[in-house]
């Protein structure tokens, strides 16, 4: 059952017909580099605690995760996937709150950074154990089978570093004894696409510097995953552009590295190809690239502008159910 | 009629396959004939169709799992095969169904039947008492029925709780523990039993070791010795009111449990009582646990290794005398 | 470098030539199946505390996976490796001594059945949680390099439940990582041997009934192993005989699959290919039956005798700095 | 010259790596130039090719890894990225290494290091002390050190000792704590330390809480009240002995751990006070602990949610008056 379409290269990708959604993924990396390029200003001057752990490089890949997913589908996003993040929906002013800490903020100042989601709009919010959020996206769709739901996927994303853990190979395997329609996206400068067959799952892989070879092979695997196919594995190869966090510099990638095809910036790539092939003018390119400025000021401004969590005010009570919390004092 | 403990828990889980359609039960081989290691789901998979689901040995994944579609409605029940093996879940369940509520608003209400404690041949393995890890970390309720009535109607409220819950069934009592019919509803989830008045002592404790509490009162109370026992029913959250108000009544505290000794339950109760209770205590608290090395294989072994209604009375006596 | 050698039919095997280990083998696998066939009735007879758990139509490929290891190799045998464990060097006695619980065993009643080793002998003591051998067998081996051992191997063996374990996904890729000498035989009824190229491993699958292509597989992996190819995956079909344990009467094995080719009995068809290419003569063929029968007899009457764990006389202290015992009371 | 907590962590490992071949270093990324995520492992790679070893994300298998290769004469010493990671080794820690040498009588001399507890920004899973959970089984030594001389001395004492040893590093104390040069030899394993004298009151903690309670008792010491503090140095054993010395001075006892409140550390430690010292007190035993939710990200909650000098303080001073 594995398929391995042949890496599409971007010469042939320039042949390749645009995908129709090129444009406004095109627009929602402009908007994730943007901002994730704000959040390391802030990070550099200071103002944000923690960790920033952003996607540089792959936003052609991780919009395409967002991109063909509706409201009701189930988005299991990692750690860099803002692009796709804004695709599904998620406002930007929750990725400002959390990385603020404002009390205001899906996560009110008690997780930060890219521990966000809302799940109750399908977007889990991850925890940090790679792998963890794998079975939790199969039982996300197994319940909507239960309910008698229709056409529904679900998409998780992974690094091959994650996919290294023993959660992230249960979970996948489980995907497959349950024949539920997840996509497993891997970010991976490997190829870890023939594990697809030991799981029963198709596999593609594909690069993942090109936007439109992402949009076609995600968007089909998706397309597949909801017509009832086996899971879909898609294993993009290209190069992290950042540190681990912003507090890595990132310094062991080599310049031979640097140099490879798949260390190019899908977003140059991208913005290229719009220009090479006239799909908007200067003119309109302009106002995008302002338009994601304004939106991030935007989100900005009002997550600094926003309250804080106070100790003292703080609900601290892990249950739901208050009755419950246990009275240690 | 007389049913046992485990069939209470099978009982329980039909009713709830049956009066909520948000139910499922998943754990390996809980939907094969054999229903279970321990056939607590027996029939259930032909009764309920779809909805006793065999996994595959994937403990992380499938509490995993279970949190997922908690989050979309519905409400697992996991079966551990044995609560040994939970320890490959504890990531899941600690850091995933733990967290989540306090971290997003979005409770996750799945129940994880752990089926516990030492029963005699067991070895380290299939043995273990785990409430005090899952007890230790916050956001889960932690059950531990001592009865078949509450086996039965706490395993139906902790799926009613939208919290994730940790049941301890013990399988020591699994066919040790009879009861003529299954009550309607039980006391409310977090509040402690008293399992047996008595005015000169009070022993807490939970889970199979109240049975051996138990009889340890009945041979103390020959020697004219009236022990109180409290059955805490739930070790998270953990009724301090009714330990305080009991050692009130009787000034002296006996904690038994059967976990490993360093920390759990025991070491948090003398904690509470002593905290709270300081001058209600007319003798030095004292706690009985399982030994400090791994739950031994062999009977000899396994039965010196737990306390028992002997070392239960021997020790009540100690402390009677101070 | 997935090797998948078809599946040597019994057909094929029968012109293979006989494998020159095949009547040594044959005994192992006939002292196993009397041990495990007294084990069981002493168990009905109400002697052993606890579970028995056998090995019954697995004999052909677990002796196979004790018998070309040498004495400084790594073994790390599972559930059902009677035979195995036997061929690499455990002293029957350690069988029955952990069956019944006697203090002199290895585990000196300690641990029972199925969980013992004698680590120091590089038979590692099984825990039950089903993966967690394979790194331990990793670990070992890779402690032997860093020591400058030359030319050995470790094998541990796994069910095809236990394949979906995350622990051993990822003790088989660390395997991968680290290139040790490493031979996983799978017990699985299922062709899980797509699995090895998703690891790097090389792989094959056999039919485990077959005693012949269990030693020749086996044999060449672990030659290959020891030679310094890539980690090595077995995966042979059978059926278990039995039930999980002998509380368990396997009534879920429907009449079809008991039908069907790899249902059948290993020991008997091994005996089969004795007597047909008249390996050796019926008075031999009596005297080992005669001699695994009184081996086992010893070892039961020996370990009957033995004197038992005492909960008084126990020395309680998990560790071996005795002075760092916690003093709790 | 002046030498931080983490530096002495990673001389520890230089010195282990020089003058004991058995020893290796394993876990993420400690090979790279980074050195691990706190550089513990800076330069090590380096200076001892091959012995310095990168793992795949696989904790479970880094130490399973471990316990085979320490079965066969080595002594890893084992990089968890975060103790919080250690959830997912849970099982091989306290199910293999920690019943290892109980049920074979050959003991598994890994050291599992833990970058554990709290600094702001951190989060529920870059944040956990863990050292309760590994306490309460059976088998393993913990570690906790709280000074600079103990971060370097215990971990070596940690490869030295031939049983699994869980060594809880402070990632709070990386850089927070400098001292002069670093000891040849420190107290031995299990003996706790006196931090400081009084005669008050006896505050009885562990790891980054040492600090924190060593800053309350200055703030104290200004109001006329002396309190002693102990430094456990390792939560198992614990040195039941020295605690009760303490408090046989005092008559008064604070427990401070910086873990989740139910049972753990703190508990322990008022269980064991008070059962064999009970009359030593004057004064009902307190524990402060961090809250019972997963440990915030926001510095304002973060610093709510665990004890600090101000809260100790605060706690201490209710004591003393009692
Ligand atoms: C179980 C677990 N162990 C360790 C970590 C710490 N950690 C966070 S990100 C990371 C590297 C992830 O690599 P990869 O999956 O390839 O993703 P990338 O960062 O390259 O996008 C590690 C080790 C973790 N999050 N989870
Ligand atoms: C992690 C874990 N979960 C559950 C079990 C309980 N258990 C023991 S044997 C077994 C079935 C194993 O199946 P397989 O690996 O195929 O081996 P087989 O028994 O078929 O030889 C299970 C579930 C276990 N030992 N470990
Ligand atoms: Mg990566
Ligand atoms: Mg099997």
């Amino acid at each position: 059952m594995l398929q391995t379409a042949p890496r599409s290269k971007r010469t042939t990708a320039k042949k390749a017909p645009v995908h129709e959604r090129f444009r406004e993924a095109f627009r929602w990396m402009l908007l994730a580099r943007t901002m994730e390029e704000k959040l390391v200003s802030l990070y550099r001057g200071g103002h944000i605690t923690g960790g920033v752990y952003i996607g540089k490089g792959q936003e052609a890949i991780s919009v395409a995760c967002g991109l063909f997913l509706e409201k009701n589908d189930i988005f299991a996003p990692l750690i860099r996937d803002q692009a796709g993040r804004s695709a599904f929906g998620e406002p930007l002013v929750d990725v400002a709150r959390t990385y603020l800490g404002s009390r205001l903020g899906p996560m009110r100042g008690r997780d930060g950074n890219i521990h966000r989601g809302r799940p109750s709009d399908n977007q889990l919010a991850m925890i940090s154990h790679l792998g963890a959020m794998v079975s939790a996206t199969v039982g996300a769709l197994m319940a909507k089978r239960f309910k008698g739901e229709k056409k529904f996927v679900g998409l998780t994303a992974i690094g091959e570093g994650g996919m290294q853990t023993g959660s992230c190979h249960e979970g996948m395997n489980i995907a497959a004894v349950e024949q539920v329609p997840l996509v497993v996206v891997a970010f991976a400068s490997h190829d870890l696409v023939e594990r697809a067959i030991g799981y029963g799952f198709e596999g593609y892989s594909l690069d993942g510097t090109d936007l439109n070879a992402c949009l076609d092979v995600i968007g089909s695997a998706v397309k597949r995953a909801r017509a009832g196919r086996p899971p879909q594995l898609v294993v993009a190869a290209m190069l992290r552009l950042s540190g681990h966090g912003e507090h890595d510099d990132a310094s062991y990638v080599t310049d031979e590295i640097k140099r490879q095809p798949f260390a190019q910036d899908c977003l140059k790539l991208a913005e290229k190809k719009i220009v090479d092939l006239e799909l908007v003018d200067a003119e309109t390119l302009r106002s995008w690239r302002d338009d994601a400025a304004a939106k991030v000021e935007e989100a900005i401004t009002t997550a600094q502008q926003d309250p804080q969590p106070a100790g003292e005010k703080e609900d601290w009570c892990a249950l739901h159910t208050r009755e419950l919390l246990d009275q240690m004092e | 009629m007389s049913i046992t403990y485990l069939e209470a828990i099978r009982e329980a889980q039909a009713k709830l396959l049956r009066e909520d359609e948000r139910v499922f039960i998943y754990g390996q081989d809980v939907g094969g004939t054999f229903g279970g290691a321990f056939k607590a789901t027996k029939g259930l998979a032909k009764e309920f169709p779809g909805r006793v689901l065999n996994t595959p040995i994937s403990e992380d994944a499938i509490v995993g799992t279970a949190i997922g579609a908690a989050l979309n409605g519905m409400r697992p029940i996991v079966e551990m095969q044995f609560a040994d093996f939970s320890s490959i879940a504890l990531n899941q369940i600690l850091n995933h169904a733990g967290t989540h509520y306090w971290r997003t608003q979005v409770p996750v209400p799945i129940t994880v039947r752990l089926p516990g404690g030492g029963t005699k041949g067991s070895g380290p393995f299939h043995s273990q008492s785990m409430e005090s890890i899952y007890a230790h970390y916050p956001g889960l309720i932690v059950m531990t029925p001592a009865t078949v009535e509450d086996a039965y109607t706490m395993l139906i409220e902790a799926v009613a709780i939208d919290d994730p819950v940790i049941y301890c069934e013990h399988k020591y009592l699994y066919y040790h523990l009879k009861a003529d019919k299954l009550p309607e509803k039980g006391l409310p989830t977090g509040r402690a039993r008293i399992a047996r008045a008595g005015r000169d002592l009070t022993i807490v404790t939970y889970s199979a070791m109240v049975q051996e509490s138990l009889s340890a009162a009945e041979e103390l109370a020959r020697e004219g010795l009236e022990s109180e026992v409290v059955d805490l029913r739930t070790v998270k959250p953990l009724d301090t009111d009714t330990v305080l108000a009991s050692v009130a009544r009787t000034g002296r505290l006996l904690c038994v449990g059967e976990s490993f000794p360093w920390g759990g339950a025991t070491a948090e109760i003398i904690a509470r009582v002593t905290s709270a209770g300081f001058h209600l205590l007319d003798a030095a608290p004292v706690r009985i646990n399982a030994k400090d090395t791994p739950i031994p294989y062999h009977p000899n072994l396994w039965s010196a290794h737990r306390p028992s209604a002997k070392t239960i009375a021997a020790k009540a006596r100690m402390l009677l005398r101070e």
